[in-house]
């Protein structure tokens, strides 16, 4: 019994470490025909998708509905950057170091939230997406107010330049980004493929049964928050590496972006989670491309990726609610 | 003491328009099982239009009247074009489960926000704009002393107790009101009642857009109107609604006069920086210790 | 058994073949770097980059500025542009969203090419972006913030070059008019808590002046402003303050004006410049129901101060010019376009960014529009009644203020009928009377740098 | 007077009705019966619009009524008393009972009035408790108010499921008892759905045995309860 399911893991890390490798491929090959600001566009899209995936797991996942993680994210940010400043530390030690106390923080957030369901669960860490930021003007000496802790991914250590020449500024952050997003990449599939994924699936699908059937709910329900939240904290970490980690940086907007990229890609998969991610950090671009041929005032250009952007939120959430990754899934069940 | 009744008084009337928000809430809570966080949305679009009637030379009355009517148009149109559908698509996979049946429309309302703002901003937002109130905003004077509660705060105070006492009323003594509560406990014992649940529940959006759209024609006058500008009152309001319990009515009034003493009562002793803060705890402290809200009922669906 | 074992064997042999793929696919990806011939300039054009708030609670005033910079360019470029090459102002919404501005920037850069990033609104904004701007060489040219920390360190941000005075600077000139002339009355502040309110403190701090919390120094968070100042208003009224300082933007001043005149309260305002921009003050106030007449009259009698002319100064001849061509070129949205002094700042930049173009010489490149910048500054004058005071040791533009009050029809008006401007550093220098005599404008309205 | 043929009604994969056919004849008592899980309650729920079947039809004197929503059906003049005491516990008895004749008050002032005393007079227990909260009540009450509120309507036929369960033996009489007076004073035709079989084979006139969501036997209820055989194969008794 033991040994089988001990191949079982052993399979499903094997599935889950080809389909990683394969995305490191396919990352570096595409980034590699871009220019300079898509690559930075691509380092975006690899850094947001780190904390798509926390949607994905708490929510579609489990069930779950938070609008906080912009929170999350910022507290895995200013972890990076404390660590940085007053440290020193370097970026490949700090990001690690805040995924732990994001975790802490995802720790606490879950206790609050174990019994929180719904709209109630949304509308409270809504609250606390809002409450957050305003710590860094409460506590001035030690976070800055608002002008931030300026952090950045630096340059690369020469040992890589000359092995694989000079990179630009975007393509740094794109190879910084990569490991990171790769490593949660991994562990979200494996998580999805595991016993774990399935319980949390079984939360998600019968609160009362699951409950009946042995499984400690509300500690399983923490769990994920844990897991969630140190997906949040890392993609916050490496976002706020791209210049500042300030209450700017993680505005209640974030949050919403998020969840808007896991449910136009399809909440329920890792692969949705992608597609959505690209989907929105792309989106304004695709629009200017369309744009350029009229003649449209600023007043209209500027509001028109956030239109779209909603537009497409409610007729996936109406018409497709599976999303974009949808129609595979519907086939795999 | 002039500080203590200056909080009293701005804690009234921003409580009294925190209630009537919440209240917004609640009907759509209890009618359609829906948080709706798209509403202070729909009020901020309505009052839009309500000032660019005013800027166009109509009297404040017109505007206010046809800011009402086009927030229950709204409301009603929401439901009919996104909430129905949604709420006839349950037999999808991603429906299936209780839980996603009740965040789903969470969803599907913010993507209404973000179609408001965004659409206020292409139609409206060059600048930020302030709306005018119909009183004075000048504070009454008793024995030769300003004090901070003026003409327009007791009109706010008093037309939301009147909008408070209607609602009232229209649930517990009418027949659509006792259709809509019906629709909300029970969906299918309502249906076989023969009650047609897609009007009762279009008409609570109706009723919710219209409270909202009030709410924001009171708050504007001493705020700044931008496609963004209600976006707090809304936090602040679910909060107050979460607070006196999601699916009472007087509970929402009750949250919303809270979290109004709260918030002044924090900005006038404490640093305004708190003010977020404070809200949180409040909340944290309701949902730990009672977590239905102060007048929610017992088996309120926490779903 | 032997079937699971080749199972297994498969993937990890797999495993191996991707990894091996994955250093090749890196070290192709790896790019050489870019040429080296000036970006953005070519015979007929010059591409210049800006970002500021266009959308969002942070925009309203500073997202007429692009729009009006842009009318000066296109005047310019009527006027045959300068060197034969026209100016194409290329801006983006950041929304004040810091994280937004990186990639905003990073688009201006890379996509559009920008020879030169100009008049950027924002100072959290900008802090996300200012490193990686310098570190490219980027000229940075005529930030649009107060905030002293990106100029008094040129060593740090050699690129980078303001155009307004600092917060600091200000404070300290309008803090020493204070001590001289209300040095009787109780004197306290309202500011917001971000760099601005703070920056605001320190230099009143500097001119001798300090305050308490919860007594005679009122704040509030930035952007908060909008749900009303009714507690602070109502705090410095019961603490006696008669003269109220104000380091805050003017939808602020104005709710606070608004607050004030509920509870009967009538202090002596006096404003950083900022916040006392009075079309927003108007607007803001006419919409609420208060007619124009009785909002002028709760202006005036405010003080505050500038470094150039105020935009109701119709006889000045910089402001004449300026706004003749706001009116022929501006094609922002009606509202956009209104005279005020956001579209004077803008215009302003755009006749500075023009002279910084023609001093720097028909061989245009980065370095060299630095290097004229900071060795002439003297060259680039403008509507501003001060010099610019880049120099070695700093990159603020503006250390030079007058000081006014409003009159009845909402125009600043130097405070004893002449008008006197006064200098002084961020740091702890004194405050000395300045002499400057603007160059006037040509009769095209053209920048001349000789 | 309501007319079911060839009726197939789907969850997903399992089919509930497979091929159904019968008839509910006016003013009779017809009684559906079969084991757990023979797809009784699913006929009941498919006639009053609250499922969707995927083919067959339903035919109210003389008019298909497929496909028209269960709000709709109750004004055609079937009321259904779903299974489990179906009524609103936050809402007062009155109100709960008032509720089943909201859509007739404009038209039919009167004899709303008129209708909620009949109820009241058939059961008055439920008369003694107009105020209290409908979850306040006994199980028994709770069934008897459930069909107090379908009846207010005036329904022609009324769907009754289960009526008897979790009760006590005698409430399960006097409530059988007062649906049958109904049905033998007024003319109310009833198509009662139950488990326990001796108890509604009593008092109906015809029996339709189901078993696997197919109808094995439609017979007159006495030949029915006769048939030993047929029992002991499909109820176990």
């Amino acid at each position: 019994m033991r040994a089988v399911s001990n191949h079982n893991k052993k399979s499903i890390a094997r599935t889950s470490l080809i389909r990683t490798l394969l995305f490191v491929a396919a990352i570096l090959l595409v980034g590699a025909q871009f220019d300079a600001y898509n690559q930075g566009q691509l380092a975006v899209v690899l850094i947001l998708f780190i904390g798509v995936l926390s949607v994905t797991l708490l929510t579609g996942i489990s069930g779950q509905l938070s609008l906080g993680q912009g929170a999350l994210m910022a507290v895995g940010g200013y972890s990076t950057a404390l660590l940085m400043i007053n440290y020193k530390l370097s970026l490949w030690v700090a990001v690690p170091l805040s995924v732990i106390s994001s975790a802490i923080a995802g720790l606490l957030l879950g206790i609050a939230a174990a019994r929180l369901r719904g709209p109630y669960l949304a509308g409270t860490t809504l609250v606390i997406a809002l409450a957050i930021p305003t710590i860094a003007n409460r506590f001035m000496s030690v976070f800055k107010g608002d002008e931030g802790l300026p952090v950045d991914v630096g340059y690369p250590p020469q040992w890589f330049s000359n092995l694989f020449g000079e990179p630009g500024y975007e393509q740094w952050q794109l190879y910084v980004a990569l490991p990171f997003a790769a490593i949660a990449l991994f562990f979200a599939s494996n998580i999805l493929k595991s016993r774990t994924g399935r319980m949390w699936r079984s939360i998600r699908d019968n609160e009362t049964a699951t409950s009946l059937s042995g499984v400690n709910f509300s500690r399983q329900k923490i769990y994920v928050f844990v897991i969630s939240s140190s997906f949040a904290g890392l993609s916050g970490a490496l976002y706020g590496l791209r210049g500042l980690v300030g209450p700017s940086v993680y505005p209640v907007s974030l949050s919403l972006l998020l969840l808007t990229a896991a449910v136009l890609g399809g909440i329920r998969s890792i692969t949705g989670a992608f597609i959505g991610t690209v989907i929105v950090v792309f989106l304004p671009d695709w629009i200017d491309l369309v744009l350029v041929n009229f003649e449209l005032s600023e007043q209209v250009s500027n509001y028109l990726p956030a239109l779209i952007s909603s537009l497409l939120l409610i007729l996936t959430v109406v018409i497709n609610p599976a999303g974009v990754a949808g129609t595979r899934l519907h086939k795999h069940k | 003491m002039n500080t203590f009744l200056a909080a009293l008084s701005s804690g009234t009337s921003r409580g009294a328009i925190f209630a009537l928000v919440a209240l917004g809430l609640v009907i759509v809570w209890r009618g359609a099982g829906i948080v709706n966080f798209a509403q202070m949305g729909q009020a901020m679009f309505s009052t839009y239009i309500a000032s660019t009637l005013i800027t166009n030379g109509n009297s404040y009355w017109i505007a206010f009247f046809v800011a009402l009517i086009s927030g229950a148009v709204l409301g009603a149109l929401l439901d009919i074009l996104v909430m129905r559908p949604l709420s006839n698509k349950k037999q999808s996979e991603l429906l299936s489960s209780e839980s996603m049946r009740a965040a789903v429309p969470v969803i599907a309302s913010l993507g209404i926000l973000g179609v408001l703002q965004a659409l206020a901003g292409i139609i409206w937002a060059a600048e930020e704009r302030g709306f005018p109130a119909p009183a004075k905003q000048e504070g009454f004077t008793v024995a030769g002393n300003v004090l901070p509660f003026t003409s327009f705060d007791l009109f706010v105070v008093s037309i939301v107790t009147v909008t408070l006492i209607i609602t009232t009323l229209f649930f517990t003594k009418t027949g659509i009101g006792l259709a809509m509560r019906a629709t909300a406990l029970n969906q299918e014992v309502a249906k076989l009642s023969g009650i047609r649940t897609n009007r009762t529940r279009t008409i609570s959006w109706a009723i919710s857009g219209a409270a909202s759209s009030l709410a924001g024609l009171l708050i504007t006058p001493t705020s700044n109107l931008s496609p963004n500008s209600l976006d707090l009152v809304l936090i602040v309001g679910f909060t107050a609604a979460v607070v006196g319990g999601l699916d009472s009515p007087a509970g929402a009034v009750l949250g919303g006069f809270i979290l109004g003493m709260v918030i002044s009562f924090v900005t006038f002793y404490s640093t305004p920086e708190d003010v977020f803060l404070a809200i949180l705890a409040v909340l944290l402290i309701v949902l730990i210790i009672r977590p239905r809200g102060i007048l929610g009922s017992k088996d309120a669906r926490r779903v | 058994m032997k079937n699971r074992a080749s199972l297994s064997r498969s993937p990890r042999k797999s495993i191996a073949v991707i990894s091996a793929a994955l250093v090749g696919a890196l070290a192709l990806s790896a790019m050489p770097a870019q040429g080296a011939s000036t970006p953005g300039v070519s015979d007929t054009e010059i591409v210049l980059g800006m970002q500021l708030p266009q959308t969002g609670l942070a925009s309203p005033g500073y997202n007429k500025v692009d729009d009006a910079m842009r009318a000066y360019f296109d005047y310019v470029n009527s006027k045959g542009g300068v060197n034969g090459r026209k100016i194409t102002l290329v801006a983006y919404d950041d929304e004040y969203k810091a994280g937004k501005t990186v990639t905003t920037a990073s688009r201006l850069i890379n996509k559009d090419k920008v020879f030169a990033m100009v008049g950027s609104v924002g100072t959290q904004t900008h802090i996300s972006v200012i490193k990686d701007i310098n570190r490219r060489g980027i000229p940075d040219l005529f930030v649009l913030s107060g905030y002293s920390g990106f100029y008094t360190d040129p060593k740090k941000y050699p690129t980078t070059f303001g155009s307004l005075g600092t917060y600091v600077t200000e404070a300290k000139i309008l803090g020493k008019y204070i001590k001289e002339n209300m040095a009787t009355k109780n004197v306290g502040i309202l500011y917001q808590t971000d760099d601005f309110g703070r920056n605001t403190v320190e230099g009143l701090g500097i001119a001798g002046l300090t305050f308490t919390a919860k007594k005679n120094a009122a704040s509030f968070v930035a952007g908060t402003q909008g749900s009303g100042l009714d507690a602070q208003m109502q705090q410095l009224k019961d603490n006696n303050v008669e003269v109220v300082i104000v380091g805050a933007v003017a939808s602020a001043f104005a709710s606070a004006v608004a607050s004030s005149n509920k509870i009967g309260y009538k202090p002596q305002y006096v404003v950083i410049s900022v916040g006392s921009d009075a079309t927003t003050f108007q607007t803001i106030l006419g919409a609420r129901g208060i007619p124009a007449a009785s909002s002028a009259g709760l202006l005036a009698g405010t003080i505050s101060a500038s470094h150039a002319p105020s935009p109701g100064e119709a006889d000045d001849e910089f402001v004449k010019a300026f706004k003749k061509i706001n009116d022929e070129f501006n094609k922002g949205p009606a509202t956009g376009k209104a005279w005020d002094n956001n579209v004077l700042q803008g215009m302003n930049i755009g006749y500075m960014m023009t002279a910084a173009l023609m001093g720097a010489g028909k061989n245009l490149t980065r370095p060299g529009i630095i290097n004229y910048i900071k060795n002439n500054p003297s060259k680039l004058s403008s509507a501003a009644l001060a010099p610019l005071g880049y120099s070695a040791t700093t990159h603020e533009a503006y250390t030079g203020f007058w000081i006014g009050k409003y009159d009845a029809t909402a125009v600043l008006k130097p405070i004893d009928g002449t008008r006197k401007m006064w200098t002084t550093d961020s740091a702890k220098g004194p405050v000395t009377e300045l002499k400057y005599t603007r160059p006037a404008i040509a009769a095209d309205a053209l920048p001349k740098v000789g | 007077m309501l007319k079911v043929e060839n009726l197939v009604t789907r969850f997903g994969s399992v089919v509930a009705l497979d091929d159904v056919s019968m008839t509910a004849q006016e003013s009779k008592i017809t009684t559906v019966i079969g084991a757990n899980g023979a797809g009784k309650s699913t006929l009941l729920r498919t006639i009053s619009g609250l499922e969707h079947p995927a083919a067959g039809s339903i035919t109210w004197k003389g008019q298909s009524i497929l496909g028209k929503r269960p709000e709709e059906i109750v004004r055609l003049g079937i009321a259904h008393v779903p299974e489990g005491h179906a009524v609103i516990s936050e809402l007062s008895v009155e109100e709960n009972i008032s509720m089943g004749s909201l859509f007739r008050r404009k038209k039919y002032k009167s004899d709303v009035t008129a209708a909620m005393d009949e109820m009241y007079a058939l059961f008055p227990r439920l008369k003694e408790r107009r105020k209290q909260l409908a979850g306040t009540l006994s199980g028994g009450e709770r069934q008897m108010l459930a069909i107090s509120r379908a009846l207010v309507s005036r329904p022609q036929l009324l769907l009754l499921d289960e009526p008897s369960l979790g009760l006590a033996p005698l409430v399960v009489e006097q409530i059988i008892d007062s649906v049958n007076t109904l049905c033998r004073t007024t003319g109310l035709s009833v198509l009662l759905v139950e488990q326990n079989a001796n108890t509604a084979l009593g008092v109906a006139d015809h029996g339709v045995l189901l078993a696997l969501g197919k109808v094995v036997a439609d017979r007159p209820a006495s030949e029915l309860k006769a048939d030993a055989t047929l029992r002991a194969a499909y109820l176990g008794y």
